[in-house]
């Protein structure tokens, strides 16, 4: 047999075993054990050939083969003294055992991969940031540990380079600008809808320096202008937006 | 529980703010206090949710891992999402790798002496590989000569192959069935 | 364009796993180059699903910034989030907190400004907790327009966390690469 493109590589030797087996087309069960361990051998000496680092599993297969092979060559005399106490024995039981063990790992191993090659299409979002919606003044200061202010720190980090994964495409969003106008009307039409709006989603995170002052500057002049009217319950909560008359409605 | 449609729905939509504010798998007994009804309630709230998002296809999933859920993007606008944010390439795990890894998940917890005895080849870097991923971690020692480590499977490990939990694996039963036997087994066999 | 029902169904789909992963307000001409349609078919798409979630009282909600559109969570169940969020055993700091305090202790004196270019996000109301706990106070004034305040960690701090002085903070060996993200963001930001 000979390999005249390129030798394949495998996992180890019941990965090779196990092609030989397949490629042979024989039942596991009844391994012809001459033919696989000349085929096994000749293989390990085409790998010598390309050079290929022969490690020691594929050598240790090799002796296992051979004297498997030597003991099925034996005379049936051994057999026949051992017949009454117990069945024969097959010298490959212990082999085929383990090779059917390998295979089934072998299989889950493809399994796995289709299944990461479905699960990797996933993406996640990052958490959103929970302070905003935390009620500080709940929070009691105890004895901390000096481990969670480092973790706190590495999770930063962590998310700090997630967060750049997701920015490539970042440098070419043009933002258009906005008049105050404009902003008046979409704040306008917004409240027609729903009355109410917090505060802070009229500013998201990446918003321009100049969108905020035009928002805010929209925001006095609906104020002034007795379209709406701002609330909030106490310091830290959520300041509320909301529509003058539905303001009266309720 | 004597909650009408209305209340489901109510329910059902808070149950997505809260998924969508955490990002990250969300505990059923975290949530089950903060709407103050029955973890059990809440689970099946959410699974029906997830059912409706499937059958709406709409572009966002849920997943489930060990009784979190968690908040994802339909896998099918993979292509779209790519050419949104150019993600950073995921190569995926070599064979090596995904053998151990499928030995791991399937005799947890083991040590490497016994993947590699199944294996019949060193598997140390495959370890390492799938430590430093995060799909296995050290779920202790073995008490004997040594005390080796056991290794097992993480959550990451469940949320990359799309698992709820270890036993939603398929059986490993399934995969003794040998390749070269097949027509044979599927005439004959009872 | 000769759009049927399932297209538009499935391009509504595809949209909102795009803004579901952005996060943050999206561009509708992003959104067209990436679908390949025109602009204001876009637009009226996404129009159309936001009515919908509006109409099925979803707990999420599309907002519009600018002819961008942005995901998040409807405003009816903020008392349900914040519970969420809030720490219920109400002893420590949170995450938010925490990071600040990490950073100032790493890079003080130094201003709410630089904080937020390395955080990424807002930290007023963390730096206010912060300071009403007296972890950090006011060191100074940043000689430069504006003069912002600079801040830097107290004695309580060192006491909170068993430390006797400000070098018996651990060394941080990904401190460099914090430094390089800062500068990302600096030339961004103009």
């Amino acid at each position: 047999m000979t390999y005249n493109v390129k030798l394949e590589t495998f996992e180890g030797p019941f990965d090779l075993l196990y092609h030989l087996i397949e490629k042979a087309e024989v039942d596991i069960y009844n391994i012809p054990i001459a033919q696989i361990t000349d085929q096994y051998i000749q293989y390990i000496q085409d790998m010598q050939k390309f050079d290929l680092e022969v490690t020691s599993e594929f050598l240790v297969m090799a002796a296992t083969l051979i004297e498997i092979k030597s003991k099925m060559l034996l005379p049936n005399k051994h057999e026949e003294q051992l017949a009454i106490a117990i069945d024969e024995i097959d010298p490959r039981q212990d082999l085929i055992a383990r090779l059917i063990e390998y295979k089934k790992y072998k299989t889950a191993a493809e399994e796995f991969k289709k299944r990461e090659d479905v699960f990797k299409k996933i993406f996640y979002k990052s958490q959103e940031q929970l302070d905003q919606y935390i009620k500080y003044d709940d929070i009691e200061l105890v004895e901390m540990d000096l481990n969670t202010l480092i973790s706190a720190f590495n999770k930063l980090l962590e998310k700090r380079k997630n967060h750049s994964k997701l920015q490539a495409y970042v440098d070419e969003i043009q933002r258009d600008e906005v008049t105050i106008e404009d902003k008046i009307s979409q704040i306008q039409q917004y409240l027609e809808i729903h009355h109410a709006v917090d505060f802070h989603h009229l500013f998201s995170d990446s918003c321009s320096k100049s969108e905020i002052v035009v928002t805010f500057l929209a925001l006095l002049e609906l104020i002034k202008l007795n379209f709406l009217t701002v609330q909030q319950s106490r310091i830290f909560d959520k300041i509320i937006i909301k529509k003058i008359d539905s303001v009266n409605g309720v | 529980m004597g909650c009408n449609f209305m209340e489901d729905k109510e329910i059902q939509s808070i149950i997505e703010s809260l998924l969508f504010i955490w990002g990250d798998p969300l505990n059923v007994k975290n949530i089950s206090e903060v709407l103050d009804f029955p973890p059990e309630f809440i689970r099946k709230t959410i699974l029906d949710l997830k059912k409706q998002y499937e059958a709406e296809d709409r572009g966002l999933q849920i997943i489930e891992i060990n009784n979190s859920f968690q908040l994802c993007t339909n896998t099918k606008h993979y292509d779209y999402i790519q050419k949104l944010c150019t993600p950073t390439q995921n190569k995926g795990l070599t064979q090596a790798a995904l053998e151990v890894l499928a030995i791991i998940a399937y005799k947890q917890p083991i040590t490497r002496h016994e993947v590699e005895g199944i294996r019949g080849v060193k598997s140390d870097k495959a370890i390492s590989t799938l430590l430093d991923k995060e799909l296995i971690l050290e779920k202790g020692r073995l008490e004997k000569t040594g005390r080796p480590i056991l290794y097992g499977t993480t959550e990451t490990f469940l949320k990359a192959f799309g698992l709820s939990c270890l036993e939603d694996l398929p059986a490993i039963e399934d995969f003794e069935k040998l390749d070269f036997d097949e027509n044979e087994i599927n005439k004959t066999d009872e």
